[in-house]
């Protein structure tokens, strides 16, 4: 019994199948990969899991519980966070302030108006999101105004975010698309150290194979909408079907 | 000190220093000058500047921190003089019952409108503001003048109840508002020299709430919930995926700039005990929009200059008429005095319109800022030329020191 | 059953003039996202265009009449119009009395001219600047129009007759059957009715038949890219605002006949034309025409007694409790598009 | 007292709306306060000092001071009208605010003179309140009001149209409207006219379609339409071009009516406003030596006659330097002594009320300050939309004069009852 | 700078043929913050330039300045393309003379479905390929013409991008990540047209991450690094040094 249970997802845009009967069983501290062609509905299952979207059947349990019809915020209450494809981050904000609202929504959970408290008075939060910004390399431009970041920072910073709430699903889509070489490397040894450090799973969807192979425990190959293969990531390589439908001649 | 940083202890500093002074900065020509004209220290303009800086303060804490532009302010403005006059009339002239209701009666207000119009963001959210405020202003206009007394405005009068209070005074007349016998429109004419400067009670008493307001709007701006409605404006769609509903945020920043309004309609009422109904209608509410734009969004001290500014323009300009004018250029010759007067003419007086329009779009072309931006591009260049000069000074006490090798 | 009918007349031409003035209003606003709160002040320069032509017409020398004399007991100047003299009495006084009509023609140049002017000269900074200062922009610029016509023209309303031909009003009734009077409807608001579905009929196929729309819209959404597919949406932009100047300018010279103009009609309108906007959706032309119609017909019958009797003040009301009833039940308006000016 | 002029100059704080819709009005009355000015001072022609029965103002300003003036903008509304009398009492000095252009901004503007204790005299302001539920001691009215209008206007209407008449009457939702409304509607039910429906207009309206449709369906041959300025030249245009006057009721032409003219305004409806009877405190072709005085100086210095408006001011403003020359000072309470007069009263009336100051040769022939309550009493005119103006300013023709003593009603009538005036405040 | 010599400029064509895409000497700046800090390179007819560097180098900046986009402002330097001055022109003119730009968040304008995104570029000459030789190209597109654009997924919307700047006919096609997002097939694919569009004269310049596909393609290769250009010779060049590999690419 995984952390995540998807049963029987179905969801329809207009005409269009989007997720046919995915059923995917995520286990506890593990890495889990999606991945499939473009358009395969891979965000779209994401969608489904953090309440973007509600699937037209089939249910979602997240740790026994299902997270159907709750509030993207409930959600991320129950401990999942998500990475978006394109970096959603308070653009206005400041580094150090967009770490912070995270530490803030952890701490307070529902709605609690400290509206004359200072922000320097929390030391312990900041210690704590500067601590994760030295993890993903980005400390000194703490004072940076975020909206003026190039997008590989923005993406590293939007990651950061998601892990300094200490999830205990993390939603990965494509979180190194457009990272160089270098800080895609650094996300792996990220991502495989805050593993080792502290009980996480994640889901990840990539289209990097280097990071899929470097990070998967398992992985998932979506297909129009629905699963074409789950296995481990050595099986997945050599498997004919995803090498014609998605890797091509180079992986 | 006080739990403000150090830039913002300056700034408050600053603002108490002007807002204590304000009496002798307002007024600085003499009074028999033809300038005097310009003077602004009297008693009733500097209760309006302080009052509507409140006002645009309480309006900066939604506008400015969350992005939601409410086009209906106004109504908790009206909102808060009525309660305030009526408190007046039944319970006693005591200014603190009244004042204290007007923002529990904004706060309601607030609270029910805001609900309702936060379930849209955007464009739609200003309208169903104005909305809101417009059904306001028109009932209060009309079918609600037993409560508002209509198109004249809700004033005290010599049979009202007053629990606590007299109906009027020994000698026949109507109770004057007070702070505990502290008479609101009470003043000390002081005469220094071709000065006069005139000190009010009603002034003080003002000038001290703003002051108490100012610093709480400047704790919010630095609190964490102020960094919350910052991240609203920013990008609501994180804040969900953040674990944060956005919704209480953006209400109790609505209710609080509500509350901030109401408690400007209850000073007005202090001030000045009437209460028009013309208060809630959609160019009030459109001014604290100004006035805040004016100043600069966002800023702390911008929304307290565009309502200054504003004010100003009011009641300065559209008193000065040709007489006036003629009265400054009287040394010309008649026939170029009368030129200028003409050039002058369309602008000031009954033209003061015009020239707060043009003055709009000037500020707004040229300072994208607002005033406040106009003060900082003063400040730069003075600072500017203060370190050349220094970096002058230095480079020649470096010229004159023999190099160390 | 009449009363319906003369009320849905009623609210039919007070829609047309809504649904006019939201018209030029959304090309602006709900089209390039601008909000002008100088549209109001471009409907009421259009008003004044009528009343211009009108005064030019009338421009006129002088003739003394010793029978008569004037208020301070001097021989009486009678006023002579020169259009008079050139096309003798009762042609003159035809043109003068078709200077309504007229003014249409007159209107079309002047307000491309102020339009375009207006965007070149000022709203084109301001394209990338948050609302907030398209706002006090505008809005210090709908004062300096206002404030030049009331220098010129003064403060209080100036009559603006319709053509005689057009004055009087139409017995409805009578055709459907009704008793004479019971529906009886001014010609001038019959024009004006049909000169609104002529006028928002050719802005429709405009946009709909050409790939100005499209253009326009997909500039608004991302000008840098749409630059960057060679189009030169500046001036798309310029054009478009020239157009809903124009509209809005037809709208006022029109209007000028049913209600006399005066230098605040346009704030006057201001308001409603932004909650009929908004009400009908945000960057739909056909929601604030459907809009306009719907406001329109609802206060016509708000203001019946019958209703009023029931609701006392639901006339004052209506509009807005409309606007607020559709907004909470309809996100974006009638048929507005998602993401115009939604946050 | 509060402001007592010590220097060789008195200031006197004009008042009047310089923005918004009722514009042009206040730039009349400003004229009219400047020749006031100027006349008090000694200068120009002297105006209406001349026909003045009172003879105690010399010309050389009020009591040997030069007469100076400040002039504010209410913008036609009550706040911004009580923001700027009060600069003009705190900041610039002045002993006494007059000026105004509608009810609710003199109601409001009265009532922070009374608090402030300086003397406030009405300008254009017609609401029965104002010197009725609303009066106050330090304020004086020289214009007429709806109960008089009603009063003049009604047997002038049953002899015209007839005494068994259908009323319709459109009524602008707010205080002023709701007393024309009343004012008129019992003086023509009086006279046996019946009302049909009363309708109020929101104050907004532009367009008056939708509430002029109904009315020849209603039964009604007459339509009143208690509307001011703006609202009224729309209603009026609106009515007309609905063919309302075109139309046989009952047998009858439909009749509209406005209780209100405002020659400015009338302006504003052009041809519409033929043929239309209402009533009007004063117009420029009366034909008495005050009248004629004050024509000939006004139309002199500007070029256009004065307005009913322009005319009240003047007239305030002169009753004001008069009542403090002749009480011999600027304190309030002397000049509401000097106003109220004492026993004076006009002939023909025998009621206890009829007592006050009295005066003559300011335009409307004999006119009573009355001490109860600061109104003043005279003859009223009617008047009816000319057929065939003369010039832009003709447009009014006189139809009657309705003698004082047909308009004239108690103090503790009902339409009126509910107010006191306090004492007099002479502030600090 | 002072690298700069080491890597001296290869003598192959690039001093034979007259360059066709000249940026010289550019400086360009977002506000007050520095950005582009003097770049100086040609660009041949026919050729591909593979334009490298890590994280906020400011590829996206040269792309945007050479695009004539209102920001970046280029303060100094000219921009020629086939001897028109393009450093005098603005973006839609820049267009108009045959500039093609697939910007790095695909800039897919809302609103608008996949077909009208296309119909939009062929409003302004010179118009390119026709949109059902577009639609052949990427069949998923084809299939989603009516769908808004901004719904497509990620790696659609990249393939509709892309699409959209062939739709005009450019003589330089500038590609700012064109991978990023893409299931490997598709990369494939879309290296397989630009050979081929290569084949047909096209000359491109083309940001990537995946540095050793994108040297696979190109003829030649620049570095760039914090503005400046620190590298300039052929791509095979940068595939034999490992030294520069690792300094700059991280590879
Ligand atoms: N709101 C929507 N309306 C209509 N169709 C949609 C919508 N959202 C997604 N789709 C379609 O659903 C399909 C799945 O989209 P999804 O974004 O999940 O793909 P993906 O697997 O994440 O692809 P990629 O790797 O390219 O990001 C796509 O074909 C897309 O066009
Ligand atoms: N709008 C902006 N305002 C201010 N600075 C900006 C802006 N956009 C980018 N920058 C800065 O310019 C520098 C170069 O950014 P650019 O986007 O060109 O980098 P890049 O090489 O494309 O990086 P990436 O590979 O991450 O896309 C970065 O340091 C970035 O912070
Ligand atoms: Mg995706
Ligand atoms: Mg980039």
């Amino acid at each position: 019994m995984g952390i995540l249970e998807v049963k029987d997802v179905n969801k329809r845009f207009g005409g269009l199948k989007a997720l046919t009967d995915v059923t995917l069983s995520v286990a506890e501290n593990s890495v889990h990969a999606i991945i499939g062609p473009n358009g395969a509905g891979k965000s779209t299952l994401l969608n489904c899991l953090v309440g973007k979207l509600i699937p037209d059947t089939g249910s979602v349990m997240f740790d026994g519980q299902s997270v159907l019809g709750r509030k993207p915020y409930e959600i991320n209450q129950m401990g999942i966070s998500r990475v978006f494809q394109t970096p959603e981050i308070f653009g206005d904000l400041t580094v150090m302030e967009n770490m912070m609202i995270p530490l803030f929504a952890r701490r307070d959970g529902v709605f609690r108006l400290h509206a004359i408290e200072s922000v320097e008075s929390e030391r312990e939060l900041r210690e704590r999101a500067e601590a994760m910004l030295a993890d993903v390399n980005m400390l000194e431009k703490r004072n940076m105004h975020s909206a003026s970041m190039s997008r590989g920072d923005k993406r590293r910073l939007e990651m950061a975010m998601c892990l300094v709430q200490e999830p205990r699903l993390l939603l990965l889509d494509e979180p190194t698309a457009g990272m160089a070489r270098a800080d895609t490397n650094n996300t792996i040894d990220l991502l495989r150290e805050i593993k080792a450090k502290r009980d996480i799973t994640m889901a990840i969807i990539e289209h990097d194979m280097h990071v899929v192979f470097s990070l998967a425990d398992r992985i998932t190959v979506l297909a129009q909408g629905t699963p074409l293969v789950e296995d481990t990531p050595e099986n997945i390589k050599g498997h004919p079907k995803v090498q014609e439908a998605y890797l091509g001649e180079h992986a | 000190m006080l739990g403000l940083g150090k830039r913002d202890l300056t700034l408050f500093a600053v603002v108490a220093v002007l807002a204590l002074f304000a009496p002798f900065i307002l007024n600085p020509f003499p009074t028999d000058s033809g300038l005097a004209q310009f003077n602004a220290g009297y008693p009733d303009l500097m209760q309006r500047f302080v009052i509507f800086g409140i006002l645009a303060i309480g309006f900066n804490i939604l506008f400015g921190l969350t992005g939601y532009l409410s086009f209906g302010h106004a109504a908790f403005l009206g909102v808060g003089s009525y309660s305030a006059v009526w408190m007046f009339k039944l319970l006693s002239m005591n200014v603190i019952p009244a004042i204290l209701l007007s923002m529990v009666m904004a706060g309601l207000f607030a609270v029910v409108i805001g609900y309702v119009s936060l379930r849209r963001s955007g464009i739609y959210f200003s309208i169903l503001t104005l909305a809101f405020a417009q059904m306001s202003y028109n009932l209060a206009y009309s079918v609600l003048t037993p409560i508002t007394n209509g198109e004249t405005g809700l004033q005290i009068t010599l049979d009202d109840p007053r629990i606590l209070g007299v109906s009027a005074t020994a000698d026949g007349g109507i109770p004057v508002t007070n702070l505990f016998g502290l008479e609101m429109r009470s003043f000390e004419t002081v005469a220094m020299g071709p000065w006069e400067f005139q000190f009010s009670i009603g002034y003080y008493i003002a000038a001290v709430i703003m002051l108490i307001s100012f610093y709480v709007a400047i704790r919010i701006f630095r609190s964490p919930f102020g960094m919350m409605l910052r991240a609203i404006k920013s990008n609501q769609n994180r804040l969900y995926y953040t674990g944060l509903n956005a919704r209480p945020y953006t209400l109790a920043a609505f209710v609080i700039s509500g509350m901030y309004a109401g408690l400007a309609g209850g000073l007005l009422a202090c001030m000045d005990p009437l209460a028009g109904a013309e208060r809630m209608q959609w160019t009030a509410s459109g001014e604290v929009v100004l006035m805040t734009i004016l100043g600069g969004a966002g800023t702390l001290i911008g929304p307290v200059l565009g309502a200054g500014f504003i004010k100003y323009f009011e009641n300065i300009f559209s008193k000065i008429n040709d007489q006036v004018v003629h009265g400054w250029v009287s040394f010309l010759p008649d026939g170029l005095e009368d030129l200028v007067v003409g050039l002058i003419h369309p602008f000031v007086g009954k033209g003061w319109h015009l020239t707060l329009g043009l003055l709009f779009m000037l500020i707004v072309i040229f300072l994208p800022g607002g005033l406040v931006e106009g003060g900082q591009r003063i400040r730069n260049a003075v600072s500017n030329r203060r370190n050349r000069n220094a970096d002058a000074a230095e480079a020649q006490a470096a010229s004159q020191q023999p190099p160390a090798e | 059953m009449d009363a319906i009918i003369l009320q849905i007349l009623n609210g039919l031409d007070k829609g047309s003039a809504y649904a006019l003035i939201a018209l030029g209003l959304t090309l602006i606003f709900g089209t390039l996202g601008v909000v002008n709160f100088a549209h109001g002040a471009l409907f009421m320069i259009g008003a004044f265009c009528a009343v211009t032509l009108n005064r030019l017409l009338n421009l006129s020398h002088q003739v003394v009449d010793e029978t008569r004399t004037d208020f301070l007991g001097n021989p009486l100047k009678v006023d002579v119009p020169y259009v008079q003299d050139l096309f003798g009495e009762s042609a003159g006084a035809a043109i003068i009395d078709w200077s309504v009509p007229l003014a249409i023609l007159f209107s079309i140049p002047v307000m491309i001219a102020i339009g375009v002017i207006m965007e070149r000269g000022l709203i084109k900074h301001f394209y990338r600047r948050p609302h907030a200062d398209q706002i006090l922009v505008t809005f210090g610029l709908a004062i300096v129009l206002q404030e030049i016509i009331k220098q010129v023209y003064g403060a209080n309303p100036i009559p603006t007759p319709a053509p005689d031909a057009f004055t009087g009003s139409f017995d409805f009734g009578v055709l459907l059957g009704f008793d004479p009077n019971a529906i009886i409807y001014p010609y001038w608001r019959l024009v004006y009715f049909a000169f609104a579905a002529l006028i928002i009929g050719a802005v429709f196929a405009f946009l709909q038949f050409t790939t100005f729309g499209m253009v326009v819209r997909a500039g608004m959404a991302d000008r840098e890219t749409v630059g960057l597919l060679g189009i030169n949406i500046d001036r798309r932009f310029t054009i478009m605002f020239g157009l809903a100047a124009a509209v809005a300018g037809l709208a006022g010279v029109m209007y000028a006949p049913i209600n006399s103009p005066n230098y605040h009609m346009g704030m006057d309108f201001l308001v409603l034309s932004f909650v009929v906007v908004v009400v009908g959706g945000m960057g739909s032309l056909p929601g604030a025409v459907l809009a306009g119609f719907l406001l329109g017909i609802l206060e016509s019958f708000a203001s019946m007694n019958e209703i009023k009797s029931i609701l006392p003040g639901i006339d004052q009301i209506i509009i807005y409790l409309v606007a607020i009833v559709i907004l909470l039940t309809r996100p974006r308006g009638l048929m507005g598009r998602k993401g115009v000016m939604e946050d | 007292f509060t402001n007592e002029p010590t220097g060789g100059s008195v200031t006197l704080g004009f008042n009047v709306p310089q923005t918004g819709p009722y514009a042009d009005e206040g730039a009349d009355e400003l004229r009219a306060y400047e020749l006031a000015v100027e006349h008090l001072n000694g200068g120009g022609d002297g105006g209406m000092l001349n026909t003045f029965s009172s003879k105690a103002l010399e010309g050389n300003g009020i009591l040997g001071k030069k007469v100076e003036y400040v002039t504010g903008d209410t913008q036609t509304k009550s706040d911004a009208a009580r923001a700027s009398a009060k600069s003009m009492i705190e900041k610039d000095g002045a002993v006494m605010i007059t000026g105004g252009s509608s009810s609710g901004v003199a109601v409001a503007v009265q009532g922070l003179c009374q608090e402030a204790g300086v003397i406030f005299m009405a300008g254009l302001t017609h609401s029965n309140d104002t010197t009725g539920k609303d009066k106050k001691a330090n304020g004086f009215r020289h214009f007429f009001d709806a109960y008089m209008s009603g009063a003049a206007l009604a047997p002038v209407l049953a002899k015209q149209y007839g005494e068994d008449r259908k009323a319709y009457h459109l009524t602008a939702d707010y205080t002023w409207g709701w007393t024309q409304e009343e004012s008129i509607k019992a003086a023509t039910e009086a006279l046996g006219w019946e009302t049909v429906e009363t309708v109020k207009t929101p104050l907004a309206q532009t367009d008056f379609s939708s509430y002029i449709a109904p009315v020849l369906n209603s039964g009604a041959d007459v339509l009143i339409l208690n509307h001011y300025g703006g609202n009224m030249v729309n209603s009026l245009t609106n009515a007309v071009q609905f063919g309302l006057r075109e139309k046989q009721v009952n047998g009858r032409n439909f009749e509209i009516v406005v209780p209100l003219f405002s020659r400015l305004m009338a302006r504003g409806a052009g041809e519409n406003i033929k043929g239309i009877l209402g009533s009007t405190n004063w117009h420029w072709s009366l034909s008495d030596e005050g009248s004629k005085a004050f024509v000939k100086s006004f139309g002199t210095k500007y070029g256009f006659p004065p307005s009913q408006a322009a005319h009240t001011c003047y007239v305030q403003t002169l009753l004001y330097a008069d009542a403090v020359q002749r009480a011999g000072s600027f304190d309030p309470c002397a000049v509401v002594e000097a106003l109220e007069g004492g026993d004076s009263s006009l002939p023909g009336i025998s009621s206890p009320a009829n007592k006050g100051y009295l005066f003559d040769g300011l335009g409307n022939g004999q006119t009573l300050y009355r001490s109860a309550d600061h109104q003043c009493f005279k003859d009223v005119l009617v008047v009816r939309g000319k057929e065939n103006p003369t010039s832009e300013f003709d447009l009014l023709e006189v139809v009657e004069v309705t003698p004082v003593s047909q308009v004239w009603y108690e103090p503790d009538h009902p339409m009126f009852a509910g107010g006191s005036l306090g004492s007099c405040n002479p502030g600090a | 700078m002072n690298v700069r010599p080491d890597f001296s400029r290869n003598a192959n064509q690039a001093e034979t043929a007259p360059a066709f895409l000249s940026v010289w000497d550019m400086h360009s700046y977002y506000g007050e913050s520095y950005i582009v800090q003097g770049v100086n390179f040609n660009v041949h007819e026919g050729e591909i330039l593979a334009l490298l560097g890590r994280n906020g180098a400011g590829k996206t900046t040269t792309l945007r300045s050479i695009a004539r986009m209102d920001s970046p402002q280029v303060n100094r330097g000219e921009i020629w393309l086939d001897h028109q001055p393009l450093h005098k022109m603005s973006s839609y003119e820049a267009a108009m003379a045959g500039l093609g730009l697939v910007p790095e968040d695909r800039c897919i304008i809302p609103g608008l479905t996949v077909e009208e995104n296309l119909q939009l570029a062929q409003i302004a000459p010179p118009i390119g390929w026709s949109i059902e030789r577009l639609y052949d190209l990427f069949p998923r597109l084809g299939e989603r013409r009516k769908q808004e654009g901004v719904t497509l997924s990620g790696g659609e919307q990249q393939m509709l991008a892309i699409a959209r700047a062939l739709a005009r006919d450019i003589k330089v096609l500038l590609l700012d990540e064109p991978y990023e997002g893409l299931a490997p097939v598709i990369v494939d694919e879309i290296e397989k047209t630009l050979r081929h569009i290569k084949e047909q004269g096209m000359t491109t310049i083309l940001v990537e991450q995946n540095a050793v596909r994108a040297l696979q393609l190109a003829d030649r290769a620049i570095i760039l690094d914090t503005g400046s250009i620190v590298f300039d010779g052929s791509a095979a060049e940068v595939l034999e040094n490992a030294e520069l590999r690792a300094e700059y690419l991280a590879i």
